[in-house]
């Protein structure tokens, strides 16, 4: 039972029927629950388990909406998966447990458009200030060739 | 009270490594701090969903000028794991000494800045100097001094012969007695310790709060190394140990920096004396197997994160990157708020930005927000470390 | 006065010991420090221009001359153009005072010595007017610290020109240079008013350890951050004959001035030697002193100046008026 | 040639504009301060008002939010000045060519007079390209 089953049947203990399905690699956990369950696990990892380091958030356009995977740890690194539909992506923030949180939250947004209700301050990241509200670059429908009019120069 | 706006750009004779920050005032001290990095998005993800995984690597290598060995090797780390295919020990000893050699040449071009940036320009002109004998033996191994592209997915693109394994060892000996003599003299230096001690303060606790990482979380005490914990290329079997410092402030990260370097040179050192025989470089396919994979180097400004989702084709499907310095903001905002006891004067602004050796965009701008008042305005960085030093803060 | 006698004393003072040779000196000093500073940091320094880059200063000069004239809107445009003039014409007058070519300056007077510490001020006060004029944020920060490090090292550089004259017992620079005619003041106790004159010195001429008006990382520029084409080149050469000035005033108050043993036919020429080498051997001091130091804060170098110089100013003061 | 082109030609003070690049052209510029380049053998110095400045060295391709500052900075130059295109990335976009929020390059913004490609470009090379712009300076007077 090597470290990383040690975790998941742990975790598997705690949350029973709710991880919808896993995957372990060497020195890693991929853990997929349902969107309301996200903040559960996370709190639990944190409170109990004492897990401070938040790597990153990574948010990824998939078939059936938009995946967001946070990945815990210093160590060996868990990652809570779960998708978001695309047409109305909220999801509970994890800033009040993680305060680092804050700007993978706010990039997100910048670039798939998911909101994450709790955030201090969900305003504009890492896009330019004169960018579209409604355009979000990293989805696939958006194509980068033609992207926005660049301003011509010598103007 | 008029606003008191400076409409100047990102233009600064040191490197600025520009970031907005919004500082919310009270008085004199700074409460609460928020950041706009939006001058240097360059929608590296995306272009990197357009790109083949082999056409990927020169892309990732420029995301950051000066720790580009960190990312190329995190990149292709990540993208063996699809392919998990046995990659041979000499690669991966070969990518550790570049990867050493690499931290060498961004902390003694950090120690540069910083002296450059208090007005000691001899000592920029010294580390610097010292360090061109680093970006020779750099050029020689890889071929170009800075974006080297020396890992290749599959295994390093050149071998290192023999005579290069010696001229390393004897410039090795040249950086290890010049950092001595340069951790001598921050250590003895009065103006630098004036300068730099109790100043841009992170606790513990804090700097785990705040999920900040490389040489700011280790400056707080905090023992974490990704070379470590989770080792990755031939660091299981190099020795090595994590510098700590338990002032946590300025002052304490110079030391870190100054005395990683010296682990970085015996690193190098058993590296090349333990150096495997045997091929470099494995062939590889162009489509990976489909299948996601996580990684994480420690580079030299902190951990690096990447990670890639692939459908197999040859194009990743998805690729993240988490750039060290983007951690450190939230640090960076804990040192800058007072609480209690501690307090931060705008004054401290500029010495603590520069202390986490941020590496990312382009505007040195700070929007001031006095919540008593209600007056907002905007100073340059330049601007508050003047002011700072006239102790008149306030317009 | 004959006629030739005004010719004479015209062409001294446009040529020889005059403006001519002042401005041609001067470049030579910014040369000699620029090479120097650039030595001590192991680099080369400026090299294709001229012999060893002997040129580049009067390069700098002339494209200075050369370049577009801007003057930006919403300026005070009286001070503007006036200061840049101020400030040449106070160091030129400045330098005048100097014995260069024989014990007395061209322009000598009971209490010039006094005169030329009154000199600096001014050009304090006209870098002051300079930053103001240009109502540029950084501007008006450079001016505002120009005039607290005044406040920091104005008082030390007063005592240690007093100290000197209590020594030789003479208000005038020629009186002095007459004083030392066996005895440099810099052999007696005077050295510790050598020592408050050289950092007075380096704080005047807003240098390294004290360049906060002109701090290039913290306010780009300072005060001459918008001064282009002629104006820049003025404020420059008036630094520069500033530099000339405080080098020569040290050599004068306490290495001798233009004193020296000398052949019995050249002693004009020996006397320029003398008076040359010595402010050299005073400037190489002031880079050495640039080349060692990192820039201190303004809180820092008024409270270095209190704190240390005038202490040593009053203490030397003291000792000379025993000596006595 | 002439007194104005010899002395155009022989002091030709620096600044740097960083519009988005990956800091490798920066330090190398940085880099040519230093002892072993050492570009003050030219007469070159940096300097920190862009009003005292006659050569403009921007590197990084011209991203969304800096065009501006690009455009403003380059306004505020006395004449004659001239830009160089340090990099790749200034001449043509270099590797970011294509994102949807970068400009190809900095002649899309600004006239530029000389390009220096490489990437990052080495010190050896900025020194080459200053001294083919020091010649166009001399004679163009």
């Amino acid at each position: 039972m090597s470290v990383e089953e040690e975790t998941f049947r742990e975790l598997k203990d705690v949350f029973g029927d709710r991880i919808l399905d896993f995957k372990i690699q060497k020195m890693r956990v991929y853990v997929k629950v349902p969107s309301d369950t996200y903040r559960e696990v996370i709190r639990y990892l944190v409170l109990l388990k004492g897990i401070y380091h938040l790597e990153t958030i990574t948010g990824t356009e998939v078939k059936d909406g938009i995946e967001i995977m946070a990945h815990l740890g210093t160590g060996m690194p868990i990652s809570i998966r779960t998708t978001v539909s695309s047409e109305d992506p909220r999801i509970a923030s994890i800033c009040d447990l993680i305060p680092g949180a804050e700007f993978y939250e706010r990039e997100i947004h910048d670039l798939l458009g998911v909101v994450f209700e709790g955030n201090p301050n969900l305003k504009r990241f890492i896009l330019s200030g004169d960018w579209p509200e409604d355009v979000h670059p990293l989805k696939k429908s958006f194509e980068s060739k033609h992207n926005l009019p660049l301003r011509e120069g010598f103007d | 009270m008029s606003t008191f706006d400076i409409p100047i750009g990102p233009m600064h004779p040191a490197l600025p490594e520009p970031l907005l920050l919004k500082l919310e005032v009270e008085g004199e001290t700074v409460v609460g701090v928020d950041f706009d990095v939006s001058y240097m998005h360059r929608g590296i993800e995306k272009l990197l969903e357009a790109k083949t995984y082999f056409q990927g690597l020169p892309l990732v290598e420029r995301i950051c000028g000066i720790c580009n060995a960190a990312h190329g090797l995190c990149y292709t780390l990540n993208v063996e794991k699809l392919y998990d295919k046995e990659i041979p020990a000499r690669a991966q000893y070969l990518r550790l000494v570049v990867e050493e050699l690499s931290r060498i040449h961004s902390h003694l071009l950090w120690l540069g800045v910083a002296a450059f940036e208090i007005g000691f320009n001899t000592m920029f002109m010294y580390t610097w100097r010292d360090r061109e004998a680093v970006m020779d033996m750099l050029e020689s191994i890889t071929g170009n001094r800075i974006t080297t592209e020396y890992s290749q997915i599959g295994g390093v693109r050149r071998d290192m012969p023999s005579n290069l394994v010696d001229r390393l060892l004897k410039t090795m000996d040249v950086v290890e007695e010049r950092t001595k003599y340069y951790t001598k003299v921050a250590l003895t230096e009065r103006t630098i310790a004036k300068r730099t001690q109790g100043v841009g303060y992170l606790s513990p606790e804090e700097a785990k709060a705040t999920c900040a990482v490389g040489p700011v979380l280790r400056a707080s005490g905090v023992k974490n190394d990704i070379r470590a914990d989770d080792p990755y290329a031939a660091h299981a079997d190099v020795p090595f140990n994590v510098i700590t410092y338990d002032s946590c402030d300025v002052f304490a990260r110079i030391i870190v920096r100054a005395q990683e370097l010296l682990e970085c040179v015996s690193m190098i050192r058993t590296a090349l004396r333990h150096l495997p025989e045997g091929p470099f470089r494995v062939k590889l396919p162009m489509k990976p197997n489909a299948g996601e994979a996580l990684t994480r180097v420690e580079a030299p400004r902190g951990e690096l994160f990447h990670y890639t989702l692939s459908d197999g084709g040859m194009k990743p499907y998805r690729y993240k990157v988490r750039t060290p310095t983007l951690a450190n903001l939230g640090a960076l905002r804990a040192m800058l708020t007072s609480k209690g006891r501690y307090v931060v004067n705008i004054g401290d602004v500029p010495i603590s930005y520069g202390s986490i050796d941020p590496c990312i965009c382009c505007t040195a701008r700070v929007y001031f927000v006095d919540s008593r008042k209600g007056r907002s305005w905007v100073w340059t960085l330049d601007e508050i470390r003047e002011r700072s030093r006239r102790g008149e803060l306030l317009p | 006065m004959s006629f030739e006698q005004y010719v004479v004393e015209t062409l001294e003072a446009i040529v020889f010991p005059g403006f001519i040779f002042i401005f041609f000196l001067a470049l030579f000093y910014e040369w000699f420090d620029r090479k120097l500073y650039a030595r001590l940091q192991n680099r080369v320094g400026p090299y294709y221009t001229g012999f060893h880059g002997l040129l580049q200063p009067l390069a700098d000069f002339i494209k200075l001359l050369s370049k577009e004239d801007i003057v930006p809107d919403g300026v005070d445009q009286l001070l503007f153009t006036m200061t840049p003039l101020f400030t040449l014409a106070l160091s030129v007058f400045a330098a005048f005072l100097l014995p260069i070519s024989s014990t007395q300056g061209l322009v000598s007077f009971d209490g010039d010595a006094i005169v030329s510490v009154i000199i600096l001020t001014f050009l304090c006060i006209t870098v002051f007017y300079a930053g103001i004029s240009t109502y540029n944020r950084y501007a008006i920060i450079g001016a505002e610290r120009s005039f607290l490090q005044l406040i920091g090292y104005e008082i030390p550089l007063m005592l240690s020109v007093v100290g000197v004259v209590l020594g030789a017992g003479s208000l005038s620079l020629s009186g002095i240079v007459a004083s030392q005619a066996g005895w440099w003041h810099i052999a007696s106790p005077q050295i510790l008013g050598f020592i408050v004159f050289v950092f007075a010195a380096q704080a005047e001429l807003e240098r390294i350890p004290f360049d906060l008006p002109e701090a290039e990382q913290e306010i780009i520029a300072g005060w001459n951050i918008d001064y282009t084409g002629r104006r820049l080149a003025m404020f420059r050469l008036a630094r520069n004959i500033e530099l000339v000035f405080l080098c020569g005033l040290a050599a004068t108050l306490f290495l001798g001035g233009p004193l020296g043993p000398t052949v019995e036919g050249y002693t004009q020429i020996f006397y320029v030697v003398y008076f040359v080498v010595k402010s050299l051997f005073v400037l190489a001091i002031l880079t050495v002193v640039r080349a060692l130091f990192a820039r201190l804060r303004i809180d820092q170098v008024v409270g270095f100046s209190w704190r240390y110089l005038l202490p040593l100013a009053i203490f030397q003061f003291i000792v000379v008026r025993l000596m006595l | 040639m002439g007194i104005v082109g010899w002395a155009r030609s022989k002091s030709p003070w620096i600044a740097h504009f960083c519009t988005g690049s990956c800091n490798a052209c920066d330090i190398e510029i940085l880099a040519c301060l230093t002892p072993r380049y050492d570009i003050e053998r030219f007469g070159a110095v940096l300097k920190g008002s862009i009003r005292h400045a006659d050569v403009l060295l921007v590197t990084g391709p011209v991203t969304r939010q800096v065009r501006d500052r690009l455009l403003r900075v380059y306004e505020q130059m006395p004449e004659p000045k001239y830009v160089v295109a340090v990099g790749t990335c200034a001449t043509s976009g270099g590797v970011y060519r294509g994102a949807y929020n970068v400009y190809p390059g900095v002649d899309s913004v600004i006239p530029v007079t000389a390009y220096i490609s490489g990437c990052p470009v080495k010190p050896e090379n900025i020194i080459n390209g200053l001294s083919f712009l020091l010649k166009k300076i001399g004679e163009s007077k």
